[in-house]
């Protein structure tokens, strides 16, 4: 079993989660077109971290542990991704040509 | 040595048999053995139910025309036989019962790390079977075993619902079996057992267990939003409100496809013990058989696209996915070639698992050849959704993943149950069932180029020949289950004692009494050698 | 009585299909036999001649799991060229294909003429001249499929698919529905009737009672009280409808989009997701409901019959109209 | 016996002389069953992203498709009560690290009182959803009952009706991703009650503490997913101004 951070390590993450959330708020009520969406993900995707390495102390657990949490990430991708693959592509029409 | 067979000592011993008696004793009991008994027999009822489905269907396409039941009955035999082969079958088959045998005691360990989420993951198997029986009593479900919408959210009028709730709840059954094997495989191995020492058949449970745990989810919630959508009749897969049929099938075959590695990995496993024990030797490139499982696993989620080639997905998407399931060959090519290698100058058995063993290389080798045909854009175009695709996979399925499932149970069968199955029988009926299974679905390949569809109650005249040598076939291959399942009942209470180690086998397993004791090990063992060394300590053997 | 082994081969793209097939057919009774045959050889050759022999250990051979490795995935890359580059060749029908509009649904196939001969289960195509299908499904998933050549495409409801194919031989072919779709799933079958050209026009000369697709879709035009509002003179109180297929559209939200099949369906069934700039929504009633897959098809031709009528030859070619 | 082995025999029995009554049988000691314990669920974890992740997928398809529906319909949802979720179950999650904390060094005390307000911070989130729930129902935004879907024009939504379709596929995302979190959320709250009526019965020390610490994983993953949940759903369709 491995070291557990400080009360005011966890305090100053859930300050920062907090601050966060209302960033997140904020940045929404401007218009950025379609840098709101990217925006909103990456503030979202910096507090999953946070929550992840401090809350859920990833950085101390083993390699194992994080090998299994960077799978769950990998795997995510790999559906996400390739759906995508699909539907960006079905408007190029080819004609008789592969490239 | 040999006078270990008659040894009646070996009754005598303690054994998870004999540790407890009466039902409480087994619907209660945290000992793997105990459930991977309970698993033997509940999937020996489905596979029985699901049989009884298929020579249904091969009885109705005797003739072209659908004179036996009409179309709304053969439509829910083929999807009750398609559900429950795939879903409470073949999925389960070798990882719940010889993977939930064997796999902690060839790693040395006491039981699987969560014994009571391993009886809970039987149970919640039987619950969701519990459904799909419900299903079938009530009337069936006629979508086929792939859940199409907009058919199954919004045309299908049978019990779709209760359905997709059996499969979504086996579905988690099958997370919680694969979650087991992963701790237990990383935490639970005896000293000295290394990742380079594990025998290939729990390597190969491991990569299944990873493709359980990371595909099962996707198509659980994929079928649960079809069963919301019809519950609720309206949902995201509705063409009516702007839904995309096509999505659902990206999301089914996100599972569907690595699930068909679900269903063979295990049997590959099996099949390295077998040739390896059979030929006395050590399997040839042992590091390539362990990788090429986790290859397969991770590789088998980059191909679901040649499901859709025909879809009218992009054609950039078919021709990624067209070139990673050619990828994807590459590794069961390796498995294949080392099996044949690890043969040569080796010292061969005729024993019954290796007559499955040799049957399995050649029909996953015409199977796996097959799949090229699907993988190869314009030529899937034409045979995907005919017959070819169904002896395809019948080639795989039943070719490799039965066959194999088949040479395990005869293989560990004296260490389950401590007794021997008649042999002459077994050889028998391992002939019949290649033979059976040949005549079967062959012929089904020509049917599909020359242009049947599947899923037809009645057909064209010109492919009669075709389906009546199919049905011929299917007659002998049910003989062949019929007969090992007569002589296994036979053997519990009068076959020959076994020994520990009838085939003077490697694995851990065999080190201990048969049937094992509760524990499976008197003492820890500690494991000092590689898999399969055969010929270490060569000049003690002898006997 | 005769077995037949392969299907009959009807189209130009059937015989290179037929000739990648024996390509793979050939490599997989190779391998098949060289595995059967290496099995049966160490089964035979290595049998176990005594209860306790111990063969010598052989560990691996990196070259030879290279070897075994990397000459068959390059084999197989064969494949997937060969079969891609056929593929890709029957992507895009050629610019002068003839349209022929099929709409799936359970359990039949409605085929449609743009000269206005209207059949089911029964597709008449001439010989030699590239033939287009627009395909659509009023129900569920169907699947187009013609054995004889070697063709097949899904119908998804919801939207537009197409195939096309040139007939090479006169006869009398099946049409399959190849996707599971349902009770008489089996009997969502037809014939594909391939004729000489002169046949062809004899055919064609026969029928069509009701005139031309356009005739009847501008018909349908008048009917569903399109052209109230629709009108094709001046500026209504909707979009004018001339000149607009294959044209881009610029819409309120500032986006552009091209109009075809695909754009006009959605602007009849579902008229308020895409407001054509200058123009309000909620003006047209949808006609979801109310058109069924066939008149859809007919209007559809009619408005893009419009097109041309303005600018002959400004009508898109087929294949370049998705392109972007 | 055999004359050949691969495996030598020694027993392990005696080098788990003190047996911590904790220990399960087949585990040889208290830190193999707590790693499996913990491996166990970040596996679980796994197949929860994934089961997760199917919805995502199919979100991040249509609202791609659907832009312009993606971001009517969000007008719908109130983002203050979202952002109040967001920040009460950032509290929880706090309060759960906390608690874990305190279990790892042994302090009864503060784990019953840090788990106690976790269940609560839980409660109001489920609490806050459910008055949300029913603004949608009072709303007619609820497209799952026939009778309770109305998307036409209003004076506050003058151009609404344009997605009257689509939305419903909208909000069938929310209600389902909404909802599966929301039955998360339901067995956290269980799992939380059990796991603190273990720790009033004092069944955790400084040795034994597994099932705080798992059960705590757990409940930060579902605190994650309302992490994405709360910008994909509630914040779409709120710009006010335009920054070109």
């Amino acid at each position: 079993m491995h070291s557990i951070p400080s009360v005011r390590t966890y305090v100053l993450v859930w300050l920062t989660l907090t601050i966060m959330t209302f960033v997140t708020f904020y940045v929404s009520t401007i218009n950025l077109g379609e840098w709101n969406i990217v925006v909103a993900l990456l503030i979202a995707f910096f507090k999953m971290m946070l929550v992840i390495l401090i809350f859920m102390n990833v950085k101390a657990e083993s390699p194992l542990t994080k090998l299994f949490v960077g799978a769950g990430f990998f795997w995510m991708v790999l559906l996400l991704g390739q759906v995508a693959i699909d539907y960006i592509s079905r408007t190029w029409m080819p004609e008789g040509k592969m490239w | 040595m040999s006078t270990v067979l008659q040894d009646p000592q070996t009754v005598e011993t303690p054994n998870y048999l004999n540790a407890e008696y009466g039902w409480k004793s087994w619907l209660f009991t945290k000992d793997h053995k105990r459930i991977a008994i309970l698993y033997i027999i509940s999937i020996t009822v489905m596979f029985v139910l699901g049989g009884i489905f298929a020579g249904l269907i091969r009885v109705e396409l005797l003739t072209p025309q659908g004179d036996l039941v009409n179309s709304d009955t053969y439509n829910k035999f083929f999807t009750m036989h398609g559900i429950i082969m795939v879903f409470f079958f073949l999925i389960p088959s070798i990882p719940a019962t010889l993977g939930n045998f064997f796999v902690p005691m060839m790693i040395g360990a006491k039981d699987l790390a969560f014994p009571r989420i391993n009886l809970l993951s039987w149970y919640i198997y039987i619950v969701g079977a519990a459904f799909a029986l419900t299903a079938i009593v009530m009337g069936g479900v006629d979508t086929g075993w792939t859940f199409y919408t907009p058919f199954s959210s919004t045309f299908s009028n049978t019990f779709v619902i209760t359905a997709a709730c059996g499969v979504f709840i086996a579905g988690f059954s099958s997370i919680l079996t694969g979650l087991n094997f992963i701790v237990t495989i990383h935490k639970m191995r005896a000293p000295g057992m290394t990742w380079g020492r594990l025998p290939l058949f729990v390597w190969a449970n491991y990569a299944t267990s990873l493709i359980q745990v990371l595909g099962t989810p996707v198509v659980a919630i994929t079928l649960a939003l079809v069963g919301l959508e019809r519950a609720f009749h309206i949902g995201i897969f509705d063409p009516a409100i702007g839904g995309d049929p096509i999505l659902f099938q990206h999301m089914f075959w996100f599972y569907s496809h690595p699930a068909v590695y679900i269903m063979i990995l295990p049997g590959m496993g099996v099949m390295s013990e077998l040739v390896s024990c059979f030929s006395r030797k050590a399997v040839f490139g042992y590091s390539f058989v362990a990788a090429s499982s986790i290859g397969i696993a991770v590789i088998g989620f980059l191909v679901w696209g040649h499901h859709m080639f025909v879809t009218g997905m992009s054609m950039y998407a078919s021709l990624y996915f067209s070139l990673l399931s050619f990828l994807v060959a590459v590794p069961s090519a390796i498995k294949i070639f080392n099996w044949t290698a690890t043969m040569f100058r080796g010292s061969i058995s005729y024993d019954t698992p290796m007559l499955y063993a040799f049957g399995f290389m050649g029909l996953f080798t015409i199977g796996g050849l097959t799949g090229l045909f699907l993988a190869t854009l314009a030529v899937d175009v034409h045979v995907t959704d005919t017959y070819f695709v169904v002896a395809h996979f019948h080639y795989v399925m039943v070719g490799g993943m039965v066959l194999a499932y088949m040479g395990g149970l005869h293989f560990w069968w004296p260490k389950i149950t401590g007794r021997m199955y008649p042999e002459g029988w077994a050889k028998f009926s391992a002939l019949l069932v290649f033979v059976g299974f040949n005549l079967t679905f062959f012929p089904q390949f020509i049917a599909g180029y020359l242009g049947q569809p599947r899923r037809y109650h009645a057909y064209a005249p010109e492919f009669q020949v075709y389906n009546v040598l199919s049905t011929a076939g299917a007659s002998v291959l049910a003989v062949g289950y019929i007969i090992p399942f007569i002589y296994f009942m036979w053997s519990l209470k009068f076959g020959p004692l076994a020994g520990n180690n009838p085939w003077k086998a490697k694995g851990l397993e065999w080190q201990t009494t048969s049937p094992p004791p509760t524990y499976n090990f008197e003492t820890t063992p500690i494991v000092t050698e590689e898999a399969y060394a055969y010929a270490a300590h060569k000049e003690n053997h002898g006997g | 009585m005769q077995i037949p082994f392969f299907p009959e081969a009807a189209s130009s793209t059937a015989d290179s299909v037929d000739y990648l097939y024996y390509y793979l057919s050939a490599v997989t009774v190779i391998m098949t036999t060289v595995i059967f045959a290496a099995v049966f050889i160490f089964a035979v050759k290595y049998r176990r001649r005594s209860d306790d022999e111990i063969p010598e250990p052989i560990h691996g051979s990196l070259k030879l799991e290279i070897a075994w490795s990397v000459i068959p995935f390059l084999i197989m890359l064969t494949f997937f060229w060969w079969g891609a580059q056929i593929y890709f060749a029957n992507a895009s029908p050629p610019a002068d294909a003839m349209d022929v509009y099929a709409v799936g649904k359970q359990w039949m196939w409605k085929i449609q003429y743009p000269e206005g001969q209207r059949e089911i289960n029964e597709l008449h195509v001439p010989i030699g001249r590239p033939v287009r299908i627009t395909l659509a499904s009023e129900d569920v998933i169907h699947s187009f499929f013609v054995p004889a050549f070697r063709l097949k495409h899904d119908v998804v409801p919801g939207r537009y698919d197409t195939m096309w194919f040139t007939a090479t031989k006169a006869g009398r072919y099946h049409l399959f529905c190849a996707e599971y779709c349902g009770t008489e799933h089996s009997g969502m079958v037809g014939w594909v009737n391939v004729m000489s050209e002169p046949d062809y026009e004899n055919w064609l000369s026969n029928g069509g009672a009701e005139g031309t697709m356009v005739q009847q879709g501008e018909r349908l035009f008048g009917q569903y009280g399109c052209s109230s509002c629709h009108q094709l003179d001046q500026q209504g109180r909707c979009p004018n409808l001339r000149g607009l297929y294959g044209s881009r559209v610029q819409l309120n939200d500032g986006k552009t989009v091209l109009a075809d099949d695909a754009y006009l369906r959605e602007s009849i069934f579902n008229p308020n997701a895409k407001i054509v700039a200058g123009y309000k929504s909620d003006v047209m009633p949808t006609y979801a409901q109310q058109i069924n897959e066939e008149h859809l098809l007919q209007l559809i031709v009619y408005i893009k019959s419009l097109a041309i009528t303005k600018a002959p030859g400004a009508v898109a070619a087929p294949g370049t109209e998705g392109k972007k | 016996m055999q004359p050949i082995r691969r495996i030598t025999v020694a027993d392990t029995h005696g080098a788990v002389a003190e047996h911590n009554p904790n220990l399960r049988h087949h585990f040889d000691t208290m830190e193999q069953q707590f790693d499996s314990a913990t491996l166990g669920m970040w596996v679980f974890l796994l197949t929860e992203i994934m089961f997760f992740g199917g919805m995502f997928c199919a979100y991040m398809i249509y609202r791609t498709m659907y832009p312009g529906a993606f971001a009517s319909t969000s007008e719908h949802m109130n983002p203050l009560w979202g952002a109040t979720n967001t920040a009460v179950l950032i509290v929880s999650s706090l309060t759960m690290a906390l608690a874990v904390r305190a279990a790892h060094l042994g302090e009864q005390k503060a784990l019953q009182i840090l788990l106690l307000l976790t269940i609560f911070f839980g409660l109001c989130f489920l609490g806050v959803k459910a008055i949300e729930y029913r603004e949608h129902w009072v709303d007619n935004k609820v497209p799952l009952i026939a009778g309770h879907w109305d998307y036409s024009n209003t004076d506050k939504y003058p151009n609404q009706a344009q997605y009257a379709k689509q939305a419903q596929i909208l909000f069938c995302f929310y209600f389902f991703m909404t909802g599966f979190h929301a039955v998360h959320m339901i067995v956290g709250v269980a799992l939380m009650l059990t796991i603190f009526t273990m720790a009033r019965r004092g069944k955790f020390n400084s040795t034994y503490f597994t099932p705080v610490e798992i059960s705590g994983l757990y409940w930060h993953f579902v605190d994650i997913v309302w992490i994405f949940l709360f910008p994909l759903l509630y914040l779409i369709g709120h710009t006010k101004e335009s920054l070109f």
